[in-house]
């Protein structure tokens, strides 16, 4: 039987539903061109970033990938917020600086999206050390897809985090690919988990389509991370039901049937499943979920549609906290 | 141009001049991420699932085979450090940094390896690596897919770079790359990709280091690189309807850059404008206008001006990327005031 | 100055600053190779075996411990990644690069995420990091280890770049640099660790992006980056014996760059000597050259001249490594080609 | 007994005798001033070199570091033409543009030392990728330090070497130190041959002071390299004798004991003690091994005074096959 609340049940019900939509209407709107560039849809992977979620709190540090909109939402970011910022829009998470692959909130412990492969993951490891250093409670967890885990900063990251016993978290989002390449033949070990023992911090493998395997696995590295016992890997193995951005068609290279495999263990329907045999919620509840996101949804849209895009003052904003606007102007031929 | 010219796509003359290299010379490799795609699926019927983020690898996988084309994991410290190895060694590889914004993660074997071998070890080698990468910001793609940062290549002596500015450049300029025994760094332009114009069928090779005047004129010098050479096509088109007659200049190499061709027209014309989608600080207009000033001080009527990018990061919402990246209007601005109207 | 000023070195002057930023702020911490050495054996009772490869971090592990003065593994990816993130989530880290050379191994994390994470995210988080780094040839160092490559760090924006020239600009900059809410690389030149000065005895701060007139002169403007203002010195000293009078100016930041000094100087001296040791194309001395040519064409009666250091890698042979690096006899003659002598 | 043959026993000795009175000449020039920059010894870790180039052809690569001359010496480089280049003279292996840390020589297969930590580790992989494309036999060696094992570079390097089976054998001499910071503070994991199982190649340990463990363990890395199966990671567990640098004093961070007990392993005595003992070389013939390096070392020395430093051409020679030498001198204020 489950052991976790009604409460956390249908939260993590809603995060994933939550994920699930907004990807795929931020799919939709890219297709419509009312988004500007692209987006790295990350439906079928809701069970990782949602079970890991799960265990954090605002204060607690996450720092994500170009593969982004479902951490974001996982730890708490308003999805009008977001979509505003896939509009651009002078409204959105980032005043629309920043757009899909950018997404942050420091409110929530979101670090930010990250458009170069793993290149957040250290910034994980500096805010797991200043919690160290503050004596905080906090933790810090870096997402990395398979493909980034081949980046020399994943090596110097783990390496770092393992020697001063940081509490981070390291989840490898196994998803099969990197683009188009295949893990099988990117990553030159089995699982990116077995990389763990060489730096001397367990390496987990978890169904990152069955949330609540994650959930129980992401729970006993966060409480490692939370008592001082250091960092641990953890693998989730799961798959993108998209292309790798919103103009990649995905059978150039894999096959329906294994996309048939995964999709029938798809993360949503599965804990449906689960917790409908187990009687811990009711069908009719979790249908007032998904008709809720999906009015939240409309809501996003319209609101981002509403909002307006940043006057031309923005260009120069926040490039720096003081520098003379002057000097960033200066030398360019800007015009008046 | 020969007879055998045909119009073809930017994006397709890079791919005839990797063809034609690979097939004449058994040295020419190819790597990077996604080049072909699917990598290692040839037994399930998968190859060249991608050609190329940009297609500009397509079928070469088909022609050459796995072990020529050669996809990588995403390491481009490694793969390139292993490209300059292999160059070391006697081959000719061409890797691919998908995108120069990932310069950091493998800066150091360009600086500290390619750029500095040959010098460091007397001479007793050569490096003759290509690194082809893309530049460009104006199609949404935020800050850290859209720099123009071959600034700091022109800086680090040991490297070469060209930044072909249509097909036939594109193609000529590749094609010597490839041939050059030094490294070479070439970048190609996202908002190029889909450019026409005539290419000869034969291979054929650009000097490396020599800009051409795309247009003359004698009221006014603009120098274009990449992308901004047809902002300034434009502009001049639009200072001609004023009466103000601009020569332009494709510059086609940021290392050697050359100064010649630049001075010899600002000798002429007098006044002198570089557009750069870089940013302003440290870059190529400023390297170019510094020469010029030291080189032709007397010969300017009029002081010279850059065009470029602010010193801020690329913004994502379309309406601030547009004030970011020049365009002929800001480069008819610029002229206009060097002309004195 | 006060009158707690005493006469100390250069690298004591980094020292100072960072012990009494440490005392002031319990957020700045330090992390780098071997700034306290011998890591992880204070059971054996060995604690700050080096106090840093040049002796600028030295006592800070006694007084401060451990935890706020972290010796590293070779990995400055890895840990200046982590002094980013921890400066964005509320710490004040000082990262050492042992030196500037080895910034291809660290770039991305400088340029994608310290210098773009505020614009990206429309301006909820600062990046309060501090890098220290090192410059400059003429120790014999060879190609690797003896680059001024800071020219990059200016062009990046984002950034903010500091050159002191001597103990009491190291240490007022440094200061300004570990107060400052943007990210701040300092570079510190090997050639001046030694070099004495007044220092006030207690804190504070020099304003990043400002220049000093070291020495007025109304002749011509020589402006000096780091250990090039001495050159210069020496060299106004020379010009000075033939009746030139050259004013010096000390340029201390490279980003933001103090035109406006140099701007007016030249106006009033109407020439123009930028004395930068890093190599010459897209450079510091190019940006500044550029910048006059635009805004004082009109008051130059002579071309700006750039001397720095050539188009090449560092030698390692002594002769040649001497001819590399500019001095005061090639700054006299660029300034005399300037006056017409 | 061993199955060496004496040639090679020899050969051993005299490269081994080479390399220590070459670090020790160097290091008392380096005092004399006589060289310019500094330069790093390797005295104590000959066996790692000497055995495992044992294995090695002129058509086979290294890839060295700053603490180069060992590697050059074993793999056959001329030490009168180091001494020339420590010197900054125009007959140097280098013409003297490089100096201690950049020592290569090409036509030994000697791809160069290199002044920044584990740089040289891919350009090994590269020569390998050469190797097996151009279906030669060769192999490559890559050596790194244990400082070097926490660089981005070597992840990335063995990942590549391992998926694409290349014939590199990585050898990380564990000398303890990374400058002053010990090894066990700064590796993660015991062994830094244990994060060979991450990248599912073999991970050995050799006894870097015995030069037959050595010998052994390498001939078999290079016997898998050479048949095709693929890269190896070789830990040579070993010392320096002296300070990091020239100027660098080692008892500021280790200890007068810990001195002896890998003084008491030294490898060149091992070697004498063992063959002697075995009687497959009589004593006289080492000693005279001894006398002719010393005869040679003074050679080296007298070679390089003589020889004329570069003329002010140099400058400008070499950065670029082709490239207008105006150009590099342009803008520059170079002078006349
Ligand atoms: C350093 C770097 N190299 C290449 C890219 C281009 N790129 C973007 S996403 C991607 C694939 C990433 O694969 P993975 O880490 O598995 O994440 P996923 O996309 O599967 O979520 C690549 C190659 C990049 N953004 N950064
Ligand atoms: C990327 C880089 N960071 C720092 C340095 C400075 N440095 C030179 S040698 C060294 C220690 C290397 O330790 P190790 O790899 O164990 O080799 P060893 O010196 O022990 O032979 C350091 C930190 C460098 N040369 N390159
Ligand atoms: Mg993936
Ligand atoms: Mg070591």
């Amino acid at each position: 039987m489950l052991e976790i609340t009604q409460e956390k049940l249908l939260w993590m019900y809603r995060t994933m539903t939550t994920i699930r939509q907004f990807e795929e209407r931020a799919l939709a709107e890219v297709s419509a061109r009312r988004t500007f560039g692209g987006s790295h849809s990350s439906a079928g992977q809701e069970a990782g970033p949602t079970g890991i979620c799960a265990h954090l709190s605002p204060q607690d540090y996450i720092a994500s990938t170009h593969r982004g909109h479902g951490h974001c939402i996982a730890k708490g970011v308003d999805p009008k917020l977001m979509m505003a910022e896939l509009f651009g829009r002078a409204t959105g998470s980032n005043k629309g600086k920043g757009g899909s692959m950018h997404i942050a909130d420091m409110s929530k412990g979101m670090l930010g999206a990250n458009g170069v492969v793993a290149a957040s993951v250290p910034l994980a490891v500096g805010a797991a050390l200043k919690a160290k250093l503050r004596k905080e409670d906090a933790v810090a967890v870096a997402f990395f897809g398979d493909g980034g885990s081949n980046q020399g900063i994943i090596h110097e990251s783990m390496n770092l985090a393992s020697i001063w016993k940081l509490p981070v978290i390291f989840v490898c989002e196994n998803n099969q690919y990197a683009e188009s390449t295949p893990a099988e033949y990117s990553v030159s070990v089995r699982n990116v988990a077995d990389r763990a023992a060489g730096y001397g911090m367990p390496g987990v493998i978890a169904d990152g389509m069955d949330i609540f395997d994650v959930y129980d696995k992401a729970g006993a590295a966060v409480g490692r991370a939370r008592s001082g016992q250091g960092p641990t890997l953890l693998e989730c193995k799961t798959y993108r039901y998209y292309g790798h951005f919103a103009g990649d068609n995905p059978r150039s290279y894999r096959s329906e049937e294994e996309e048939k495999q995964w999709h029938a263990k798809d993360p949503i329907q599965q804990f449906r499943q689960r917790v409908l045999a187990e009687k811990v919620l009711p069908t009719g509840e979790l249908d007032a979920v998904d008709a809720e996101v999906a009015a939240l949804m409309d809501e996003a849209v319209r609101f981002a549609d509403a909002s307006p895009l940043p006057g031309p003052e923005g260009l120069y904003e926040d490039v720096y906290v003081n520098y003379p606007l002057e000097a960033l102007r200066r030398g360019a031929g800007m015009g008046a | 141009m020969t007879t055998t010219a045909r119009e073809i796509r930017y994006r397709d003359a890079v791919n005839e001049a990797l063809r034609q290299e690979m097939q004449r010379d058994p040295d020419v490799i190819i790597l990077g991420e996604d080049i072909a795609g699917g990598a290692g699926r040839a037994q399930q019927g998968i190859v060249d699932a991608w050609g190329g983020p940009f297609r500009t690898t397509q079928r070469l996988i088909q022609e050459f085979g796995p072990e020529r084309v050669r996809d990588t994991p995403i390491s481009e410290g490694g793969f390139i450090g292993a490209a300059i190895g292999a160059a070391a060694a006697g081959l000719r590889p061409v890797a691919e940094l998908m995108f120069v914004d990932f310069v950091g993660v493998c800066l150091d074997q360009l600086l500290n390896n390619a750029a500095k071998m040959r010098y460091m070890y007397g001479g007793q080698i050569t490096i003759p690596v290509t690194i082809v990468t893309r530049i460009g910001a104006g199609v949404g793609s935020a800050a850290q897919h859209s720099e123009s940062f071959y600034s700091i290549f022109a800086h680090i002596p040991g490297l070469k770079g060209v930044v072909p500015s249509d097909p036939y450049t594109a193609k000529g300029l590749l094609t010597a790359a490839i041939r050059d025994d030094d490294p070479v760094v070439l970048f190609e332009h996202k908002k190029l990709y889909n450019r026409t114009g005539p290419v000869p069928q034969e291979a054929y090779t650009l000097p490396i280091g020599k800009a051409r005047v795309l247009k003359p004129g004698k009221d006014i010098t603009l120098v274009g690189i990449s992308l901004m050479t047809w902002e300034c096509m434009a502009a001049a088109e639009a200072l001609a309807k004023e009466g103000v007659d601009a020569e332009v200049i494709d510059l086609l190499s940021v290392s050697p850059i050359d100064y010649d061709a630049v001075l010899e027209s600002v000798r002429k014309t007098h006044r002198l404008v570089v557009v750069d989608e870089d940013t302003p600080r440290c870059s190529v207009a400023s390297e170019i206008i510094s020469i010029v000033a030291e080189e032709a001080l007397d010969f300017l009527d009029a002081p010279p001006r850059k065009v470029t990018a602010p010193h801020t990061p690329v913004p994502y919402s379309r309406p601030l990327e547009k004030l970011y990246v020049p365009d002929a209007a800001r480069i008819v601005a610029a002229a206009r005031a060097a002309v004195g109207r």
